[in-house]
């Protein structure tokens, strides 16, 4: 698959958070203003395009060849833990603003399905390196793409009178529902008729 | 067979092996090197993060006052054991002067006994709302009801009476002062938390104006003052405050006062 | 020094330890698994396959036939059994589906997929496959409107799955008719 | 020591008061014996990660804690997909790429973090049932309202010939096929949510 038809899928048609319901929790969660949603955003798309690399590499040089592929789940979680981490670290000492901003964000991610999900489904679609690594890259901007029109929507909600048991997380769910069914447009047919 | 199972052992062995040491070493090379009484100072804050000392935070305010020194007894919220703890933390002896504080709203006015100058269908935002002309209500000191204040106070002190006006819960309120930053008419203001009475009103407008666009705002006309002299009432341009160091009786004033906007705080809205 | 170490060697220790249970259970499911999954095949094409012998699987270097099974009646030959790998709205369409020699379709089976429930998955059902019986080559519909007249286009809104579905028989009919009996 | 274990299923029921293991609760929820198996998996997953991690609190170094507690819970989910997939098949069809994603399922690795690594191995346990069984019956609920409404069928676990489908004689022939969808999910998800949010007012107003 050409790298624009991968990007095109992830971004749209098999959006992370609104078709495929990977990410829920962050999207539910950190969605409340516009700049912790692009942080969180960035900050998956950082740790799922590195991860993708990494869990590639791991497929390819130790499970495939040792034939233990039933270790799939635990080396891919194991990696994206550490990596997590690892980026927290890296991120903590070099710039204290941008961890302060990102800092809450970034251990969330390891409990995130979508950056699992995009190790497990380019293994699945089995992509070799590049289309992973752009593949991640996808998957983290159609996950940024969701996540910020979400903020924004619940931003403006805010001013707006919702009737009192739907405040919270009940009206972001339902934002998000009507999210998902706009997202319905984007089909397969999209992708033939862009890029023949 | 028994060879993939070994394989599997030793290849997520190493793997785990390899990242700990990873962690390990990175922990230690991008360790940032944190004041251990940061993290206790974290702890003793109440951690609402209500911004009231004016720092991001109660993590913010902890790091200020270890690495800049800042003010120790700005925690309004944790009162004085809090700034006694700080103080004991930092090994400097704390004192706080002054008594708890709470905010209340000084207006009891509604829809029904304040005038409105239009008919209001905007944002739900007393900011929004001030924006245009002042407010709906022709008085331009009370206050407008649309719970900007409401959202803004972390320990959800306020609420909304079915009346229509605002009322603080005393126990709760933790005196952070967001609610008198957002409010647009200035109509709250601290009290101290064990004051009897409130005069329900903000409006220094003479009182036959007042007279014509609320019916339980203050027309200034002294008659408190006269009734219970000890009451602590002070009457400037029409408007009367109390000044909470005398405690004395107010009930005349409260049976006298003709708006009826002298409140008795302990007998429940 | 030592306490990285420690660090290290513990968590080594723990992925090892639980490495080795997985590796045990994997011991005893693994030829569980491959038995169903044997099991599930052999069902797949004798459901499939004309009257005869299955011959062994030889390898394709088809976009979409990934494999084929000559079937042997005697001395004539009675048709291929192919393995197609179309694609669908939710992912790949894992089709096994036999054809006489001139590429008529005799019996496909859906065998995996990633098509949503109540759309494109009804596709699995024996019903809907059995409509594709005796087309062959061109005739196989593939666009919307050759769906509607043959009754295929089931569900609307699963169209996509269901072109998948035309389009990899319509592959597989064609590289039948290539081989020719062979 | 009770109270651990009936937390879990009303007070703090994980999926619609901590809002945790949204992917999964709402992933695959589209028929009733998905839920009932996604839930099956996830108690299993969570009772043992909860055993082993509270066993291990004090071995497991403070700087690599959360990579040690996602090897215990993904070793744990493995061996859910290896026998789901040996000995019940057809579960495992229809649960697809959602069983390995129960290893990030926040409710798992939440309560390890939170819960067990603090507390005895008795009361992890009772958390674990008391967590595990809230998100089971969320799911059931959320899939029960969205199969009948989506498919207009209610499928149960298949015993003997009966394969466990009961279809809704007026529904099951024109559903409203988007419950059965993403979108649908996530406005069910909603509404329930404020129904539970609903009730709690009034039971609070009712006491005031």
């Amino acid at each position: 698959m050409t790298y624009i038809g991968i990007i095109i899928t992830f971004v749209f048609i098999n959006n992370f958070i609104l078709t495929q319901f990977l990410g829920l929790c962050p999207f539910i969660g950190v969605s409340k203003n516009v700049e912790s949603a692009v942080g969180m955003g960035f900050a998956v798309t950082f740790v799922m395009s590195i991860a993708a690399l990494a869990t590639w590499a791991i497929q390819n040089f130790i499970l495939i060849p040792m034939n233990i592929e039933f270790l799939q789940t635990i080396t891919f979680i194991l990696m994206i833990a550490a990596l997590v981490q690892f980026v927290e670290m890296f991120i903590q000492k070099s710039s204290p603003a941008l961890y302060k901003a990102l800092g809450i964000y970034l251990p969330l991610i390891t409990t995130n399905c979508a950056v699992l999900g995009i190790a497990l489904i380019s293994v699945r679609s089995n992509y070799n390196a590049i289309e992973s690594f752009v593949a991640g890259i996808a998957a983290g901007l159609g996950f940024l793409l969701a996540i910020v029109l979400m903020s924004t929507i619940r931003e403006k909600l805010d001013s707006e009178w919702v009737p009192a048991p739907l405040r919270g997380t009940p009206i972001a769910f339902i934002t998000g529902g009507l999210m998902a069914l706009a997202f319905m447009a984007f089909d397969k047919a999209l992708l033939n008729n862009l890029i023949g | 067979m028994i060879d993939r199972v070994i394989y599997a052992f030793l290849s997520v062995g190493i793997l785990g092996g390899l990242l700990g040491l990873a962690l390990a070493y990175a922990a230690k090379i991008f360790a940032v090197k944190k004041d251990a009484r940061v993290g206790e100072l974290e702890e003793n804050l109440p951690g609402i993060n209500c911004g009231a000392c004016g720092y991001p935070g109660c993590a913010g305010y902890a790091e200020a006052i270890v690495l800049e020194d800042a003010e120790m007894t700005l925690c309004s919220p944790g009162g004085p054991d809090v700034a006694a703890k700080i103080g004991e933390i930092m090994g400097v002896e704390v004192s706080v002067s002054g008594e708890k504080m709470v905010a209340q709203v000084m207006c009891r006015g509604t829809r029904e006994t304040s005038k409105t100058k239009y008919e209001y269908d905007g944002v739900e935002d007393c900011n929004a709302m001030h924006s245009s002309f002042g407010g709906d209500k022709t008085c331009p000191y009370g206050c407008l009801g649309l719970g900007s204040c409401i959202k803004v106070c972390p320990v959800d002190a306020i609420t909304k009476t079915d009346a229509g006006y605002l009322v603080i819960d005393r126990d709760l309120c933790i005196a952070c002062g967001k609610c008198i930053d957002v409010c647009p008419t200035g109509v709250i203001k601290m009290i101290p938390y064990n004051a009897k009475d409130i005069v329900a009103c903000n409006s220094t407008d003479k009182g036959g104006l007042v007279r014509k666009y609320c019916s339980v705002g203050c027309i200034g006309c002294k008659i408190c003052d006269k009734k219970s002299p000890e009451g602590g009432f002070v009457i400037e341009n029409f408007l009367a405050t109390i000044d909470y160091s005398a405690d004395g009786n107010r009930a005349e004033a409260i049976e006298a006062c003709p708006a009826k906007c002298i409140i008795d705080l302990d007998a429940v809205e | 020094m030592t306490e990285m170490i420690k660090t290290g060697s513990k968590l080594a220790l723990i992925c090892a330890v639980a490495a080795l249970c997985l590796g045990a259970v994997n011991m005893v499911t693994e030829p569980q698994i491959a038995k169903f999954r044997a099991a599930k095949l052999k069902a797949a094409l004798e459901q499939v396959a004309p009257a005869g012998t299955i011959g062994d699987e030889t390898a394709a270097d088809d976009v979409i036939v990934t494999s084929y099974y000559p079937v042997q009646d005697g001395t004539s030959m009675s048709g291929y059994i192919l393995n197609l790998k179309g694609t669908g709205y939710g992912g790949d369409l894992i089709i096994l589906a036999s054809f006489t020699p001139e590429g008529a379709v005799i019996g496909s089976v859906l065998m995996e997929h990633d098509e949503t429930p109540g759309l494109g998955k009804e596709a699995e059902n024996d019903w809907y496959m059995e409509k594709y019986l005796g087309y062959s080559g061109t005739e196989i519909p593939t666009s919307k409107t050759q769906l509607e007249q043959a009754d295929l286009d089931a569900i609307s809104g699963a169209t996509i799955t269901y072109a998948g579905i035309g389009y990899a028989l319509a592959a597989g009919s064609d590289f039948t008719v290539k081989l020719g009996g062979k | 020591m009770l109270k651990e274990f009936t937390k879990g299923i009303i007070k703090e029921n994980p999926v619609f008061v901590l809002a945790l293991g949204l992917c999964p609760a709402l992933g695959v929820t589209s028929k009733v014996v998905n839920a009932l198996g996604m839930g099956a998996g996830v108690i299993f997953v969570l009772l043992g990660s909860n055993i082993f991690v509270s066993l291990l609190k004090n071995f497991i170094p403070e700087k690599v804690r959360i990579p040690a507690y996602i090897v215990i819970i993904a070793s744990f989910v493995t061996i859910v997909e290896m026998v789901m997939e040996a000995f019940i098949p057809s579960l495992y069809e229809s649960l697809g790429v959602f069983v390995p994603l129960i290893v990030v399922n926040c409710v798992i690795l939440g309560r390890a973090e939170a819960f067990a690594n603090k507390n005895t191995i008795g009361a992890s346990i009772l958390d674990a049932f008391g967590m595990g069984i809230g998100f089971t019956l969320a799911l059931i609920v959320i899939a029960f309202v969205r199969e009948v409404l989506g498919a207009g069928t209610v499928s149960l676990v298949p015993i003997g010939s009966w394969d466990g489908v009961i279809t809704i004689p007026g529904l099951s022939t024109s559903p409203a096929r988007v419950f059965s969808l993403a979108a649908g999910a996530l406005l069910v998800m909603g509404y329930l949510q404020a129904l539970l949010k609903w009730s709690n007012m009034r039971k609070t107003e009712v006491k005031k």
